[in-house]
């Protein structure tokens, strides 16, 4: 597969013994987006740190699925591969982004850092300039020689997305990259990032909780509920036409701008807590198709129409 | 707007100030019953009554006596001891006060070089070096500077003789001799504090988001620690120096008297014995003003190093 | 007919002579009337709620409930209990040494002169409405998901039995799933039990859901008002119209611009609008269209009704 | 993200033994203290052996210059430490936060303010330096109930300086949950105070003081070692840390154990606090 960029397969992973992540699946083709869409405690984050491999820092390991990038095999990769992955592959846009400049160093030295160890001593200034122009930065000379507690949150997220240019990457993992902005600066950085895809031929993954974002902004998506993924496919589709019960509850329970003469479909209850992950169907607690088949057993994704994938037990009974 | 955060610590530092010298002032007054024989003890001669009345103003009533104090404050004057000849207590303190400098700005300089080394490693490193480094830090606290004082004398001039007991005054660069011993056994009291504020900044900076987007980015972890962890501890570690001025001054006292060096604490001791007020009046109030100053210091620079506090 | 809860021209300033938080926002809440405030941050939505719930006194202006004047009010006096308010931070609003029962009993205790095992009833019951089990009510915050402690905060808000309820962003920290639940409860409020409400929040469905009035704010003034459906099917005021095409799927033929204009320019909006002309700065208190509730405080309103949102409502 | 239940338990664990681990040392130190001098054949002033005995079975701390047994004297001088710690400590709590929290919830901000310049002026002056100075005013040869001479002075000095750091500490932490929600909605719902105050800061802000009362049992013993070493503590005969170890400074080089024995009695007291407050700190943070 050689369109395939980043290939995730049934990747399971524990923290500290405990089952966080099982039966990942995730495909970014070169060039393309995908949106992973969870609720807090899906496991969308950890699937990024498996990707760029940083789980070591929160005690986690991979234990079980494959993964690789651009036909190289992560999961045997040694720490030093990894830096280079990271430094030019794989551009990272954490889910902190607001917080995720050093306090006490300007703009400009934090970039000319990371500029001068990619691409050498010799005109790290110029580059930087350059990057901040190509994600529409206002005032660049200003920026650079700016703390970031002077910047405005979206002017942050700006230069963040800068400094996960800087290798040149082939695919940009942006995490919540827009949870925390205004609606319109929010609408303004995901157009950048939409732009910035199709003129650097680079992947996107955009990662949220907010469904609508990757409506509007991603070709296909995955869906995630307690470590694993429960369906996958075109966004267009799956948001006009879910299938699998938690996707259908999660936008049945986004109130419209339509303005809803009924209330809300609530789900009752909450996601399980790392460690508490019950076996078989993760979401088979919350569900209303939930039977006793349900709990325990191994589940997998059932493909159900061309690019569509349901992790389900009641295809069926659901599917009518 | 208000005024200026820099002009606010001023004014700050300033009252602070007005209340040191009020205090000093009163600490003589408050006594219960006749100051003079508080002072003095009963069996003090007419005369000695005398000088100490005369001394402290204290044929006058007190709002006058303060005036009196602040004019000869203003005009440089701390007074005269009792004993000595009356010498004037400037003097004593002229003469005593670079020791006891010396000592303690050989302190502040190994706390601060081995504590942010020693803290910045635990962080890094963790595992056993951190579980040691916070056993170290639990068991220097308890240790009195005069009893690591007295063990430093055990075994490094006693057992391995290697420098001396104890001792001053043959010029220098001789005196640099006299010096390290005192600085080890003072930076007892700071080192374990420096060491555990810094680890514990440097965790917090390590699990700061920031931090690891470094990481995310690909930058190696030398890098990490030495340009960005590293510099965002300086502000809590420059917090607590100017924080722990007083008690670096306290414990020179106490390393004074065990070493020998006739510093500011060893003439605070010896008017303590003999109630020389107006030493130990003198003394507590040229104390104070330098601790005063080393907080104001730590405070503006605090404001260069962490450019998140808006100095206007 | 005297309102519940009213302000006048309410002006915030954090610093004597600092930029106004607030600036002559008024606002009108009637007996089970539910009031949407929208607006992006520092937009000056949260200073304003903290007027109209008496915590925060406004450096200009006129607050008043059910007729009295907040500043009036002592701390003791029963009329405080006609508004409570529930926060955006879930746990920041618990305190974190008591359990959730012991949280909302006090208020019973307090209010109500209830014995402990009559005011532990009586919040368990309150507790279990709102859908908290048995167990949970012993928990701490620290121990409780967000959504649990969400819960308890409104629990403590009715023990008092307000009249008005005042949310705070209550579910920006939630999710989806438990945003859901949240805001079922609060709708079910109204209905039940007659509440007003004035809910707070940057995101125009979830105020399109709960409440039939809107405000919507942009740098402490209020730009729009009027009935949510009017407002949001054809907004007025461009900044409305540009918030409703940020939302992911609008089409955004407005955008927010970068206009160089002095200060002191009337419209709080001039710097940043796309239909910015010269006799904007003729723009008056009174300037704009009115017509029944619905006011816009705009020179150059925007006429065309939005069809994109008629489609999206099919 | 929650993350790791498992590895928070494990650090819960490991906190919990090391809190009992501090607790068992002190418990031992504070029993050995009162024990010891009450169940001994001899007292602590009496001389009941040649002097300068190296520590043996017979004398398990040796004999100091006198020939008295160093076991009775050095935990006599625990038991006179830890009495005055307790009561310097006890005091300097209670005062420290209530002035503490009254002042930070205060609305009147002219008294905050000179209350802080107050502690702050007290915390400038070297402790030692105005702890010397009060001393020669108190006048140390001030014996009181069952506190031996100098004792008293020692006290009151300590505590004059001592209350101001939880005043700062329950200040501080008064004005940080002070501008929480929590605080926002008992005013909303119409709590008096004086009832914020009590149910809702109070708890909060005794962790942290309570905390720092643990570690101070610590600085208090340290600082009344440091003045009877100063020679302006508790005065002779009477046994006391500082002053065994100050009478043990001339003879390091023959009689190591007169100085040493003391000081390690008290790093070990140290490190037993030291854990129980770490322990108490590091709790639900």
């Amino acid at each position: 597969m050689t369109e395939t960029l980043l290939h995730i397969d049934h990747l399971a992973v524990e923290i500290a013994g405990h089952r966080a992540l099982h039966d990942v699946v995730l495909d970014v083709p070169f060039g393309g987006s995908v949106g992973i869409v969870g609720e807090t405690g899906s496991g969308k984050s950890l699937t990024c740190r498996a990707a760029l491999g940083l789980l070591g820092s929160i005690g986690g390991s991979v234990v079980a699925g494959e993964a690789t990038f651009d036909g190289m095999d992560l999961l045997t990769l040694p720490e030093r591969k990894w830096r280079e992955i990271r430094r030019y592959s794989i551009g990272f846009v954490p889910q902190t982004s607001l917080v995720s400049l050093d306090p006490v160093m300007r703009v400009g030295g934090q970039m000319a850092e990371a500029v001068r160890i990619v691409d050498g001593r010799a005109e790290a200034k110029e580059r930087c300039r350059e990057l901040l122009e190509a994600v529409e930065m206002p005032r660049a000379e200003q920026v650079l020689s700016s703390y970031p507690h002077e910047l405005s949150g979206g002017m942050r997220q700006r230069v963040m997305i800068a400094l996960a240019l800087v290798g040149r990457p082939k695919l940009l993992v942006a995490d919540e990259a827009t949870t925390a902005l205004d609606v319109t600066i929010q609408r303004a950085i995901l157009e950048l990032l939409d732009r910035l895809r199709r003129e650097l031929d680079m992947a996107l993954v955009l990662v949220t909780h907010d469904l609508s974002v990757v409506e509007a902004s991603c070709e296909t998506m995955t869906v995630m509920y307690a470590g694993a993924t429960v369906e996958r496919g075109p966004a267009a589709e799956i948001c006009a036409r879910p299938i699998h019960p938690y996707s259908r509850a999660l936008i049945a329970a986004q109130p419209s701008m339509a303005g809803a003469t009924t209330r809300l479909a609530a789900l009752s209850g909450a996601p399980p807590e790392l460690g508490e992950i019950p076996d078989g169907c993760s979401f088979a607690p919350r569900c209303p198709f939930a039977t006793d088949v349900c709990r325990g057993g191994q589940l997998s994704l059932t493909p159900v129409a061309p690019g569509r994938e349901v992790s389900c037990r009641r295809l069926d009974e659901v599917l009518q | 707007m208000g005024p200026s955060l820099l002009l606010r610590r001023g004014l700050q530092a300033i009252a602070v100030c007005a209340f040191v010298v009020v205090v000093t002032f009163l600490l003589v007054r408050i006594v219960p019953g006749d100051p003079v024989s508080a002072i003095s003890g009963p069996q003090a001669s007419a005369e000695t009554r005398e000088a100490i009345r005369a001394e402290l103003h204290l044929e006058s009533s007190l709002p006058s006596q303060f005036t009196a104090y602040i004019g000869d404050l203003l005009q440089g004057d701390l007074g005269h001891s009792i004993v000595q000849q009356g010498k004037s207590v400037t003097s004593i303190i002229g003469e005593s006060l670079p020791i006891t400098l010396y000592v303690v700005f050989g302190a502040l300089v190994i706390s601060a070089v081995f504590g942010v080394a020693f803290g910045l490693l635990a962080a890094v490193r963790g595992g056993g070096i951190d579980m040691g480094t916070r056993a170290a830090v639990m068991v220097f606290l308890a240790v009195p500077p005069f009893f690591l004082g007295l063990l430093l004398i055990l075994l490094l001039a006693l057992e391995i003789p290697v420098f001396p007991a104890g001792g001053w005054g043959e010029g220098w660069p001789q005196n640099l001799e006299y010096l390290v011993l005192p600085s080890i056994a003072l930076s007892a009291t700071l080192m374990p504090l420096v060491a555990s504020v810094t680890r514990q900044a440097a965790k917090d900076a390590m699990r700061q988001p920031w931090a690891e987007a470094a990481s995310a980015r690909g930058l190696p972890a030398r890098l990490v620690v030495f340009r960005h962890i590293l510099p965002n501890c300086a502000a809590s570690v420059i917090t607590l120096l100017g924080f722990n001025a007083s008690v670096l001054i306290s414990g020179a006292v106490v390393v004074e008297a065990v070493f020998g060096l006739p510093g500011l604490g060893q003439e605070l001791v010896t008017a303590v014995t003999e109630r020389n007020y107006p030493v130990i009046q003198g003394i507590a109030l040229v104390t104070a003003l330098i601790v005063v100053a080393i907080n104001l210091a730590a405070d503006l620079l605090s404001l260069a190093v962490d450019p998140r506090i808006d100095p206007s | 007919m005297s309102s519940l809860l009213e302000t006048r021209d309410v002006t915030v300033r954090y610093r004597q002579d600092g930029p106004a938080a607030v600036a002559g926002a008024s606002a009108r809440i009637d007996a089970g009337e539910a009031l949407g405030i929208v607006g992006e941050s520092g937009s000056g939505k949260s200073t304003f709620a903290k007027v109209l719930a008496g915590v925060l006194a406004p450096s200009g202006g006129e607050v008043q409930v059910k007729g009295r004047r907040w500043q009036e009010v002592k701390r003791r006096d029963p009329i405080r209990r006609t508004v409570q308010m529930i926060f955006q931070d879930p746990y920041g609003a618990l305190n974190p040494w008591m359990s959730a029962r012991e949280t909302v009993a006090e208020v019973f205790r307090f209010w109500e002169r209830q014995s402990r095992a009559q005011a532990v009833e009586q919040a368990e019951a309150l507790l279990a409405e709102m859908g908290l089990s048995k167990g949970a009510m012993a928990r701490r915050p620290g121990e409780l998901s967000g959504g649990q402690c969400q819960r308890v905060g409104i629990a403590r808000a009715l023990a008092c039995s307000p009249d008005v309820l005042i949310a705070d962003e209550p579910t920006s920290a939630l999710d989806v799933s438990v945003q859901a639940q949240i805001l079922n409860i609060l709708v079910g409020l109204r209905e039940t039990r007659g509440l007003a409400i004035v809910l707070i929040s940057h995101d125009l469905a979830v105020v399109r859901y709960v409440s039939e009035n809107a405000l919507v704010m942009y740098a402490g003034q209020v730009v729009e008002r009027g009935p949510t459906a009017d407002l949001l099917g054809s907004p007025w005021h461009p900044y409305t119209k540009i918030l409703m095409d940020a939302i992911p799927g609008g089409t955004g033929d407005l955008k927010p611009v970068r206009n160089e204009i002095g200060d002191g320019h009337p419209c709080c909006f001039a710097a940043r609008c796309p239909r910015l002309q010269a006799d904007c700065q003729s723009l008056s208190e009174e300037a704009g269209p009115r017509e029944g509730d619905r006011v816009a405080h705009c020179m150059h309103p925007l006429p065309e009704r939005s069809e994109q949102i008629e489609q999206r409502a099919q | 993200m929650k993350l790791g239940l498992r590895s928070r338990g494990s650090r819960g664990r490991k906190r919990s033994i090391a809190l009992w681990c501090g607790v068992g040392l002190f418990v031992a130190v504070v029993l050995l203290s009162i024990l010891v001098p009450i169940f001994s054949a001899y007292g602590p002033n009496q001389l009941v052996a040649k002097p300068f005995q190296a520590p043996s079975a017979s004398h398990l701390f040796g004999t100091d210059a006198l020939g008295r047994d160093l076991f009775v004297r050095v935990w006599a001088g625990g038991r006179l430490d830890l009495a005055i710690a307790f009561i310097v400590v006890g005091i300097s709590f209670l005062v420290g936060t209530l002035i503490g929290i009254a002042t930070g919830a205060s609305h009147r901000r002219w008294l905050d303010s000179l209350v802080m310049r107050f502690i702050d002026a007290l915390i400038a002056f070297p402790f030692l330096v105005l702890i010397l100075a009060l001393i020669v005013v108190v006048g140390r040869d001030r014996s009181a109930w069952v506190l031996p001479a100098g004792a008293p002075a020692i006290i009151i000095a300590i505590l004059l300086i001592d209350w101001s750091i939880y005043g700062r500490l329950a200040r501080g932490e008064t004005l940080s949950l002070r501008s929480r929600d929590f605080v926002t909605a008992g005013q909303m719902i119409g709590y008096p105070q004086r009832r914020i105050v009590s149910r809702h800061l109070l708890p909060g802000v005794m962790r942290i003081t309570a905390a720092y009362a643990v570690a101070d049992v610590i600085l208090v013993i340290v600082a009344t070692a440091s003045l009877s070493f100063l020679g302006a503590g508790v005065q002779a005969p009477t046994a006391e840390w500082g002053s065994i170890m100050y009478e043990g400074r001339t003879v390091l080089a023959n009689a190591w154990w007169v100085s040493v024995i003391p000081g390690v009695v008290l790093a070990f007291t140290g490190l037993a606090v030291g854990l129980i407050a770490d322990a108490l700190l590091n709790v639900e943070r």
